[in-house]
C-alpha cells in the first residue's frame, strides 16, 4: 500500500522561531491521522507546507508515493488535498453555496454562473456525505457548526481525497462534535484519508487510527491509538505530568451578587435573541452557562457588560439597578468581562501589554493624576507586577500583544480583568483555542477568584470546562434558561439533551 | 420672467445624466478597486491624468476615439501602478492615492506647458460627437432624456449594468468579492488573490479613465487644468453612500448630478445668492446621507494580504 | 637695526608734489568720467528687464493671464526689453515673489497682474520705494505704483448693445466665472447695453460657475441658459468659460467672450470684450523706460481704449491678426449702433452703472 | 560612598544605553522615509534632465531659496505652517479611526470666524483680542467637525462623504458672506482688515512669518503629549486600533469619536485663524490654495506622527518657497514641485519599494 502523503525532513524557519524541524511525517491511505500537539507545537505551520500555503525551508514532500512541488492551494487541490483551517476560510457574506463552488464555479454560455446546476451539485452532495446545510444561508449568519461542516463540504467539492481537519472541534459542542465524528467516520468509509488535529486528547483517542506528536517544532513521538493511554499521551505532548480536575471547595452563602429579572434583547439582524431571562450568581460560586453556540451567550454577556442594550427586563449589581448603566460605570462597579473573542474585544493588538493591562482602569487613579494625566510610573510597576504574578511570556511591557501568542494573550486579558478586585467575573469562553497548560492555569485563576469570593459567570461551548468548574450549571435554549442544575444531581447525557432542546428527565 | 417650474425640463434631466457621467464612471471604478480590499482615493488624479490623456492624443492622431483609447491605457497603467505600490510593495493605501492625486495635478500642468505651451488649457480638439439611439429617442419623454447623447454616457449606463452582472452573476465577481472580503479564503479555494487584485486595481483606473475622456471629449473638446474639479472625490462619496453596489453608485452619482444640473438653473431665477445655490448639492447629499440610517460597511478590510 | 633706507635724493625724473598731485586728481577725473560714460552705454545698451507675475489662474487662459503676457511680450518685440515671468499657485505666494522680484533691484518695472496681489503689493511697495510697479484691477495708493483699473462695464456696455439686437428670442443671458463684484461689473454693463438698446429684452439672472477652472459645468450653465430661451451669452468665467463657449456652439447661439478676443474659438462667438491689459501693461513699460512712470491711479475704459469691443473697427484687425482669423460680418447697423454708444460714452453722454 | 558612585555610574550608563539605543530605533524608522525623499530628488532630477533642466541648478536655487537667508527660512515656514494645523487636524481624526478629509472646510470658516472677531471689535488690548479671535477660529472650526461627527455618531452618516460635502458648503458659504455681507468696500470679495489688536506679530519681518508658526509648533507637542500621555490620547488611540475592545474597557466610542473630531476641525480652524490674522489681515476670499489636501498628504509623509508632521510640513514649504526662487532662477516650471511633492508620497507610501530598490542597487545593509 503505497502512502498518501510522507513528508520528509521539512524545516520552516520563521524569524523568530523555528516552527518545523526536519519533521518527518507519514500518512497510510485511508486511515484517521491524528495530528497532536500544545499551542505553537507547528502543527498548522506543517499543514499549512502541506497545502501550499507555506513554502519550506527544506524538505520533500510526496503525496500518493509521488514527489511534488507544493507552490500553491490550487496545486495542493489539484492534487485531491483539502484543508479545513483552524479559523475558517469562509467569505462571510457569500451564501453557503457561492463558498462551496467558490473557485471551482460553473457557468452556461461560458459567462455567466449558473446558480441552479450548482446549488443541484451541491445539495448532491450534502446528501451523499449526510451533511446537511441550508445552501442558501449567507455564512455569517451560520453557527460555527454548521460553518464548519461548509467548510468540509467545500473541500470535498474539490475532489478532496486526503482531508486536512486544523482543530476541528475546538469550538463545537459535544453534539456537534459527535456529529463531526460521524461524518468523518462516513469519510473513511468512503476511502478519503483524513489529518485530525487537536488538543483534546480523548478525542484523538476516540477517533484516530494513529497519532504523531509535535512538540516545539519536533515529532517526539508516532503511535497507534489503539496501544496508548491518555496521562501517557498528554505526558508526550506536554512534557511533564498534567491535572485534569480541580478541587472544589465550596462555600455556600446567598449573597446574591448578580441578578436579572426578565431580560430581553435583540441580535444584530434585530430578531430576539434574549427572550426573558431570570438567574442570580452569588458571592463564592461559579455559575456555568451551558448551551449550544447561537442560543443567545453573546448577547447575554453583551447585556450583562453593557455592550449591547436590553429591550426589556432589570439587571441587579448588589441590588442596584444597572441596566442602563455605561461599560465604563459597570466597570467601576466591580464587573470584570473576559469576552469571548480575545482579538475582538479583548485586545488592542498593537497596544503594548502594559497599555493592555490597563485598559478599563486607564481613567481613574493610581493611574491618572487629576483624571487627565497618565501616571506612568505606576502603571508601568503595575504592569511588571502583573507580568510576574501572571507568567505573561513577553520580552517586556512595551512589547505589542500582537506578537504575543494566544495563549499567552488570554493570560494578559486574565491578568487585567482579575487584578482589578472585582465582585463580578463575567467569562465567556475563557479557555478557547489554548493549549492543556494554559486551559489549566486560567480555569486555576477562575477557581482561586471563586474562593476569594468573587461570583463567577463563565459561559462556555465546552461542556468538560463547565463540569469541571461550576458550583451550579444553567443551560440557556434559544435565549432563555431552560434549567439550573446541581452538578452533582444531573449528568452530561441530561444536560446534553436540555441544550438541545429536549425536555430534562 | 423665468418661473420655477420652467426649471423642471427634459432639459434638466440630460443635463443631470451628463453630469452623472463623469461621476458615475469613477465611482464605479472605486467599486472595483474598494471590492478587492484597494481604497483608491487616486480616482480624481487618474481622471485628470487620463482626461489630458485623451486630449493629447486626439491632438495628434485627430480622433477622438484613440484618445478615450489613449485615456482608458492611461488610467489602466495608473491602476497598475497603485496596485503595485499597494499590492506588492504593501505600500499604504491612502498615501499611494494621494500621491497620485498630487502628481496628477504637477504633470498634467507641466505637461500642457510642454505640448500646448500653457499650463492652463489645451486647443480645442475634435471631441466625440452626440448620438441619438433610433427607437429609444422616440419614446415620449424618456427618449429625450437618454435618448441623445455623446457615446460615453450609453456606455456609462451599460458599464454600471455590466458592473452589476461581473460582480454578482459571474465566477469572477465572485472571486473579487471574496478576495476582497476575505483573501485568505479566496488563496485556499485556489484563487490568485495578487492577480484578482491587480486587474480589479487597473479596470478602476480604467473606469476612472472613462470618466475623464468623458470630461475631456465626451462633454467638452479640450483639456483645462484642474477639470475635474473635485469629481473623483465625489465619486468616492457616491460609491459608499451607493454601499458599493453598481446600481447605488450611479443612484448616489445621479443624485448628485441631478441636484447639480437643478442648481445650476435655480441660479438664473435669482432667488438667492449664487453661493448659497452652489451648496445645494453638496447639502442634498450630507442631508440624504443623515436621512438614510444605515452604517456603510466597506466590502472589504483593505489591509495588505501578506503571504509568508 | 632697525634699518633706515637713505631718503631718495630727488633727481631729473622728480616731479614735484604739486604738479604730481595735479596730474594725479587729472587722471582720476577722467577716469571717474570713463568709468561714468561706460556705465552708461553699459545702461543704455544692456536690454530692461521687465518683471511680471501673473495671476493664480495662470497662463492658457487664452484669456486675462495671455492677453497681459501678450503687452510683455510686445515689449519684448518692439522695445528690446527683456522679462521674467512667474505664474504663482496661491495668494500667499505673491508676497514672495514680489519680494523676489524687488529685492534684485535689475526691473524697471515689476508688473503684478489680478486684484489678488494688492494686499501684498501694498506692503512691498513700501519696503522698496525706489521700485516702480504695475498693478492691473486694483488700488494700492503708493507713490511708486501705477493702479491700473479697467472700466469694464463700458465695454460690457457695447456687448450688452450687440446682444439686444441679435437676440431673436428676446432672452439674453450671462455666465460668471465666481459672483464677485469685479465678475458683477460686467453683468451690470451688459445688462445696462441690451436694456439700452432693446427695452423688452429680457436679462435672464446672471448665473456663476463658482470655480475658475470647471469648464464642465461652464458648459452645463450655458446649456441651461440655452434652454431657458437664451440665445445670446455673454461669458466672463476663466477657464470655466471655454466650456461654456463650447456650449454656445453646440447649441448655435450666440456667445460673447471676454478679456481678449475668443471669437477665433467657433463662428458662434460675435464679439468679445477685451480688457486691453496688453495695452495698459505696454503703456507702464513706455513710462518706466522713458522715466514718465508715476504711481497713480488709471481708471479708463472705452475711450482710452483700455476696454471695448474686438469688432470695433480700430481693433478687430490687430484681433485677427492675433489669433489669425477672420470674423463674420456683423451687419452693418449692429455695428453702427456699438460705435455710437461708445462715442456716447467716450463723450460722457452715457454713464455706465457700475458694480462698485 | 563607593557603593553609591558605582551604583550612579551604573545608572549613568544604563540611561545612556536606553538613550542611544531609542536613537538607533528612531533612527531605524525613520531611515525609509528619509532614503524615499532622496530617491524621489533623484527621480525629480531624472524629470529635470529629460525636459531639459540642469538638476544641480534647479536644487541649488531651490536650496537656496528654501534655506539660502533668513528670508528663505521665513517664506519655508511661513508656508508649513497652515499646513502643520491641517496635517495635526488629519492626524487627531486619524488616530480615533476617522478619516477627516474635510480640513480645508474647517479651515475655512475658522479663518472666516476669527476675521469676524477681529474687525467686530475695536480697542481691545491685544491679549485679550488674539485669543479671543484664535478661540473664534478654533471654535468655528471645531463646529465644522462637529456637525459630522454627531451625524456619524448619530446616524452612522460616513465621514469621509459628509467632511468633504461640508469641506464645499465652507467654501461657498464663506464665498457668501465675504461678497455680501461682510465684503469690504472695493472691488475685492474680503472682508476690512481686521483691527491691529487681533493681528498676530510678524516675527520674521520682512517674510510674512508670523507667530501662528509658534501655536502650531505648540499644538505639535500638544497632541503629541495628548495622545501619548493623557488618559483621553489613551482613549482615542484605544478606539482608532480596536473600537469592539475599547467599548469593552468602559470607552466611550461615541464620546471619543466626537470629542476626536471636533478637536480635529478646531485644529484646523485655528489654523485658518492664523492664516487670517498672521498672513493676511482680513478673509480672502481662496486665500487656500488647498491646505487641507496639503496636510493629508503632509500627515502621511509624516508617518502620522506629530513631530514627523512638523518635518514633512517644512519640507513641503521648503519646496513651495524654494521653488518660487527656482523659478525665476532658472526658468523651471513651478510644477516640477508638485511632481517632486508626488514622488516623496509616493516613495514614502511605500518603503518596501524602498528596500526592494535598494537590494537590487546592492545596498543589502540597508535595507534590514
Ligand atoms: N507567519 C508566521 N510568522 C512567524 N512565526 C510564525 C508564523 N506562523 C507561525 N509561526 C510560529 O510557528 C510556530 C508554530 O505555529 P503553529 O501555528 O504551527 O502552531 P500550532 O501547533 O498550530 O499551534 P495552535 O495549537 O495554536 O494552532 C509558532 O510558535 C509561531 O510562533
Ligand atoms: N505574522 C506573524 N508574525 C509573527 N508571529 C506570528 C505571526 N502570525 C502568527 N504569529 C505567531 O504565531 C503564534 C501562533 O499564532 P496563532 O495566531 O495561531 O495564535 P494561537 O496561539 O493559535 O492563538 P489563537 O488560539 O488565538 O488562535 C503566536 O505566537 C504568534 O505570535
Ligand atoms: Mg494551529
Ligand atoms: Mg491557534
Amino acid at each position: 500500500m503505497t502512502t498518501a502523503i510522507e513528508m520528509n525532513g521539512i524545516t520552516k524557519t520563521f524569524p523568530s522561531v523555528v516552527a518545523n524541524d526536519k519533521i518527518d511525517f507519514v500518512v497510510e491511505k485511508g486511515e484517521i491521522h491524528g495530528l497532536l500537539g500544545e499551542n505553537g507545537a507547528g502543527k498548522t505551520v506543517l499543514m499549512n507546507i502541506l497545502y501550499g500555503l507555506d513554502r519550506p525551508d527544506e524538505g520533500q514532500i510526496f503525496v500518493n508515493g509521488k514527489e511534488v512541488e507544493m507552490d500553491s492551494p490550487a496545486t495542493a487541490i489539484k492534487l485531491g488535498i483539502g484543508m479545513v483551517h483552524q479559523h475558517f476560510m469562509l467569505v462571510p457574506s457569500l451564501t453557503v453555496a457561492e463558498n462551496i463552488i467558490l473557485g471551482k464555479e460553473l457557468t452556461k454560455n461560458k459567462v455567466l454562473l449558473d446558480m441552479n446546476r450548482m446549488l443541484n451539485d451541491v445539495k448532491d452532495f450534502c446528501e451523499r456525505y449526510k451533511l446537511e446545510v441550508d445552501l442558501k444561508a449567507p455564512v455569517y449568519t451560520l453557527p460555527v457548526g454548521v460553518q464548519q461542516r461548509v467548510e468540509i463540504l467545500k473541500a470535498l467539492y474539490r475532489g478532496a481525497d486526503i482531508l486536512i481537519l486544523d482543530e476541528p472541534t475546538s469550538v463545537l459542542t459535544p453534539q456537534e462534535v459527535e456529529e463531526l465524528f460521524k461524518a468523518v467516520r462516513a469519510l473513511k468509509e468512503q476511502g478519503k484519508t483524513v489529518i485530525f488535529i487537536s488538543h483534546k486528547l480523548k478525542e484523538v483517542l476516540a477517533i484516530c487510527d494513529r497519532i504523531t506528536v509535535l512538540r516545539r517544532g519536533k515529532v517526539v513521538g508516532a503511535v497507534k491509538a489503539d496501544e496508548t493511554i491518555l496521562g501517557e499521551l498528554a505526558e508526550t505532548m506536554v512534557g511533564r505530568k498534567v491535572v485534569f480536575t480541580f478541587k472544589k471547595k465550596r462555600i455556600k452563602t446567598r449573597e446574591v451578587v448578580l441578578k436579572t429579572e426578565n431580560l430581553k434583547a435583540i441580535d444584530d439582524r434585530g430578531l430576539p435573541a434574549l427572550k426573558g431571562v431570570d438567574f442570580e450568581v452569588c458571592a463564592f460560586e461559579i455559575l456555568g452557562i451551558a448551551g449550544v453556540e447561537g442560543n443567545g451567550q453573546t448577547e447575554l454577556v453583551e447585556v450583562l457588560t453593557g455592550l449591547r442594550k436590553a429591550t426589556e427586563g432589570k439587571i441587579l449589581v448588589d441590588n442596584n439597578d444597572i441596566t442602563k448603566a455605561s461599560p465604563g460605570e459597570r466597570i467601576r462597579l466591580g464587573i470584570s468581562h473576559v469576552p469571548e473573542d480575545r482579538h475582538k474585544r479583548g485586545l488592542i493588538p498593537d497596544f503594548s501589554v502594559m497599555e493592555n493591562l490597563i485598559l478599563g482602569s486607564h481613567n481613574k487613579p493610581p493611574f491618572t493624576v487629576g483624571r487627565v494625566r497618565l501616571n506612568f510610573e505606576k502603571i508601568s510597576n503595575y504592569a511588571k507586577r502583573l507580568i510576574k504574578d501572571f507568567s505573561i511570556k513577553t520580552p517586556n511591557k512595551d512589547t505589542p500583544v500582537r506578537h504575543l501568542s494566544g495563549g499567552t494573550q488570554q493570560r494578559v486579558v486574565v491578568a487585567r480583568e482579575f487584578s482589578r478586585k472585582p465582585k463580578l467575573i463575567i467569562a465567556s469562553q475563557p479557555t478557547r483555542g489554548l493549549d492543556v497548560g494554559a486551559t489549566e492555569y486560567v480555569r486555576k485563576k477562575l477557581v482561586e477568584m471563586r474562593d476569594q469570593g468573587c461570583a463567577v459567570l463563565l459561559i462556555s461551548a465546552d461542556l468538560d470546562e463547565i463540569w469541571a468548574l461550576s458550583d451550579r450549571i444553567a443551560v440557556i435554549y434559544e435565549g432563555e434558561i431552560v434549567a439550573i442544575k446541581d452538578p452533582e444531581k444531573t449528568s452530561e447525557r441530561e444536560l446534553g439533551l436540555l441544550m438541545a432542546g429536549g425536555k430534562s428527565g | 420672467m423665468v418661473e420655477l417650474l420652467d426649471v423642471i425640463t427634459v432639459g434638466l434631466f440630460t443635463a443631470a445624466l451628463r453630469m452623472t457621467t463623469p461621476i458615475a464612471f469613477a465611482s464605479l471604478g472605486g467599486i472595483f478597486s474598494e471590492r478587492v480590499g484597494i481604497i483608491n482615493i487616486g480616482l480624481e488624479g487618474m481622471m485628470l491624468i487620463s482626461a489630458f490623456a485623451g486630449v493629447a492624443a486626439t491632438y495628434f492622431s485627430g480622433n477622438p476615439w484613440l484618445g478615450v483609447l489613449a485615456a482608458v491605457l492611461v488610467g489602466g497603467l495608473l491602476g497598475l501602478f497603485h496596485a503595485l505600490l499597494t499590492v506588492k510593495f504593501v505600500g499604504n493605501q491612502i498615501v499611494s492615492g494621494t500621491g497620485i492625486n498630487i502628481f496628477a495635478l504637477g504633470f498634467t500642468a507641466y505637461m500642457s506647458q510642454v505640448l500646448w505651451g500653457s499650463r492652463g488649457a489645451s486647443e480645442s480638439v475634435q471631441g466625440l460627437e452626440v448620438v441619438s439611439i433610433p427607437l429609444l429617442k422616440d419614446i415620449p419623454i424618456i427618449g429625450d432624456i437618454i435618448g441623445t447623447h455623446t457615446p460615453l454616457v450609453y456606455l456609462m449606463l451599460i458599464i454600471t449594468v455590466l458592473s452589476y452582472v461581473v460582480l454578482f452573476k459571474t465566477p469572477i465577481g465572485l472571486r473579487i468579492r471574496a478576495v476582497g472580503e476575505h483573501p485568505a479564503a479566496a488563496d485556499t479555494a485556489g484563487i490568485d488573490v495578487f492577480k484578482t487584485k491587480y486587474l480589479c486595481v487597473m479596470v478602476s483606473g480604467m473606469l476612472a479613465g472613462l470618466g475623464g475622456a468623458f470630461l475631456s471629449l465626451g462633454h467638452l473638446s479640450l483639456f483645462a487644468w484642474g477639470m475635474t474639479g473635485g469629481r473623483g472625490f465625489i465619486a468616492m462619496a457616491a460609491m459608499i453612500f451607493g454601499n458599493w453596489m453598481p446600481f447605488g453608485a450611479f443612484g448616489a452619482s445621479f443624485l448628485f448630478g441631478f441636484a447639480d444640473a437643478l442648481q445650476m438653473r435655480l441660479q438664473a431665477l435669482g432667488l438667492l445668492p449664487p453661493q448659497i445655490i452652489l451648496t445645494i448639492p453638496y447639502i442634498l447629499t450630507v442631508a440624504v446621507l443623515a436621512g438614510v440610517v444605515r452604517k456603510a460597511i466597506p466590502p472589504s478590510n483593505y489591509k495588505p494580504y501578506v503571504k509568508e | 637695526y632697525p634699518v633706515v633706507n637713505p631718503p631718495p635724493s630727488p633727481g631729473p625724473e622728480w616731479v614735484s608734489k604739486a604738479s604730481y598731485d595735479a596730474l594725479k586728481s587729472d587722471y582720476d577725473k577722467t577716469k571717474a568720467d570713463l568709468t561714468k560714460a561706460l556705465a552708461e552705454i553699459e545702461k543704455l545698451t544692456k536690454p530692461k528687464k521687465v518683471g511680471l507675475i501673473l495671476a493664480t489662474g495662470g497662463l492658457g487662459d487664452k484669456s486675462f493671464n495671455d492677453i497681459s503676457f501678450a503687452g510683455v511680450k510686445r515689449a519684448e518685440e518692439e522695445l528690446g526689453i527683456e522679462f521674467d515671468y512667474v505664474e504663482p499657485k496661491a495668494i500667499a505666494e505673491y508676497e514672495g515673489f514680489q519680494r523676489d522680484f524687488a529685492k534684485t533691484g535689475e526691473y524697471v518695472i515689476i508688473i503684478c497682474i489680478g486684484f489678488d496681489q494688492a494686499e501684498a503689493l501694498d506692503k512691498i511697495a513700501g519696503e522698496y520705494p525706489d521700485q516702480n510697479f504695475a498693478l492691473v484691477d486694483m488700488v494700492v495708493d503708493k507713490p511708486n505704483v501705477a493702479s491700473l483699473l479697467f472700466k469694464t462695464n463700458e465695454g460690457s456696455f457695447l456687448i450688452g448693445v450687440i446682444a439686444g439686437m441679435v437676440t431673436t428670442t428676446g432672452k439674453v443671458g450671462f455666465v460668471g466665472g465666481m459672483d464677485i463684484p469685479l465678475i458683477r461689473d460686467f453683468f451690470v454693463g451688459y445688462e445696462a447695453g441690451a436694456k439700452w438698446v432693446n427695452p423688452d429684452v429680457t436679462v435672464l439672472d446672471p448665473v456663476f460657475v463658482g470655480a475658475w477652472a470647471d469648464p464642465t459645468k461652464g458648459k452645463e450653465l450655458a446649456v441651461g441658459l440655452a434652454e431657458l430661451g437664451g440665445d445670446a451669452i455673454f461669458v466672463a468665467a476663466g477657464k470655466s468659460g471655454l466650456g461654456s463657449l463650447g456650449a454656445v456652439h453646440e447649441k448655435g447661439i450666440i456667445g460673447f467672450g471676454v478679456d481678449a478676443c475668443q471669437c477665433y474659438l467657433y463662428p458662434e462667438i460675435m464679439a468679445s470684450m477685451p480688457k486691453r491689459v496688453d495695452v495698459a501693461v505696454y503703456d507702464m513699460i513706455v513710462a518706466a523706460l522713458l522715466g514718465t512712470f508715476k504711481g497713480q491711479i488709471y481708471n479708463n475704459g472705452v475711450k482710452e481704449q483700455w476696454t471695448g469691443c474686438c469688432r470695433l473697427p480700430e481693433e478687430e484687425g490687430f484681433w485677427e491678426e492675433m489669433f489669425n482669423f477672420e470674423h463674420d460680418p456683423l451687419p452693418a447697423d449692429v455695428i453702427n449702433k456699438v460705435e455710437e454708444a461708445r462715442d456716447k460714452i467716450a463723450a460722457g453722454l452715457i454713464i455706465v452703472p457700475s458694480a462698485f | 560612598m563607593a557603593e553609591k558612585t558605582r551604583e550612579q555610574y551604573l545608572e549613568t550608563k544604563e540611561l545612556l544605553r536606553r538613550f542611544f539605543s531609542r536613537l538607533e530605533l528612531e533612527l531605524r524608522r525613520i531611515l525609509p522615509q528619509i532614503i524615499a525623499i532622496l530617491a524621489a530628488f533623484l527621480a525629480g532630477a531624472i524629470v529635470l534632465l529629460l525636459t531639459g533642466y540642469s538638476p544641480i541648478e534647479a536644487y541649488g536655487a531651490l536650496m537656496r531659496g528654501a534655506f539660502g537667508d533668513a528670508f528663505g527660512v521665513g517664506q519655508t515656514f511661513t508656508q508649513a505652517t497652515p499646513i502643520i494645523f491641517t496635517a495635526l487636524a488629519f492626524l487627531f481624526a486619524f488616530k480615533s479611526g476617522l478619516f477627516n478629509i474635510g480640513a480645508e472646510g474647517q479651515l475655512l470658516v475658522g479663518g472666516f470666524a476669527a476675521a469676524l472677531v477681529g474687525i467686530s471689535f475695536d480697542g481691545l488690548p491685544s491679549f485679550v483680542h488674539v485669543p479671543m479671535a484664535l478661540l473664534a477660529g478654533a471654535l468655528a472650526g471645531g463646529l465644522w467637525g462637529f456637525i459630522p461627527a454627531i451625524l456619524k455618531a448619530k446616524l452612522g452618516a460616513h465621514e469621509v462623504i459628509t467632511t468633504m460635502m461640508l469641506s464645499y458648503v465652507a467654501f461657498y458659504v464663506t464665498g457668501y458672506l465675504v461678497n455680501y455681507p461682510y465684503k469690504a468696500p472695493g472691488w475685492v470679495s474680503q472682508t476690512p482688515p481686521i483691527a491691529p489688536s487681533a493681528e498676530l506679530p510678524r516675527i520674521l519681518q520682512p517674510t510674512q512669518l508670523s507667530a501662528s508658526i509658534l501655536i502650531a509648533v505648540i499644538l505639535v507637542g500638544l497632541t503629541h503629549y495628548t495622545l501619548q500621555k493623557t488618559t483621553f490620547g489613551y482613549e482615542v488611540r484605544a478606539i482608532g486600533l480596536n473600537p469592539a475592545a475599547a467599548e469593552s474597557g468602559g470607552i466611550s466610542i461615541t464620546r471619543g469619536m466626537i470629542l476626536a473630531l471636533v478637536i480635529s476641525g478646531a485644529m484646523a480652524g485655528l489654523g485658518g485663524a492664523g492664516e487670517v490674522m498672521g498672513v493676511h489681515r482680513r478673509f480672502i476670499e481662496g486665500f487656500s490654495p488647498g491646505y487641507g489636501w496639503d496636510g493629508l498628504a503632509v500627515a502621511l509623509v509624516g508617518g502620522l506622527n506629530p513631530v514627523g508632521v512638523l518635518l514633512a510640513a517644512v519640507l513641503f514649504g521648503a519646496l513651495r518657497s524654494g521653488g518660487m526662487v527656482m523659478t525665476r532662477v532658472t526658468g523651471v516650471p513651478l510644477d516640477i514641485v508638485s511632481i517632486l511633492q508626488a514622488l516623496v508620497i509616493l516613495f514614502v507610501a511605500a518603503p518596501m519599494l524602498i528596500r526592494y530598490l535598494l537590494k537590487r542597487g546592492g545596498f543589502k545593509w540597508l535595507s534590514s
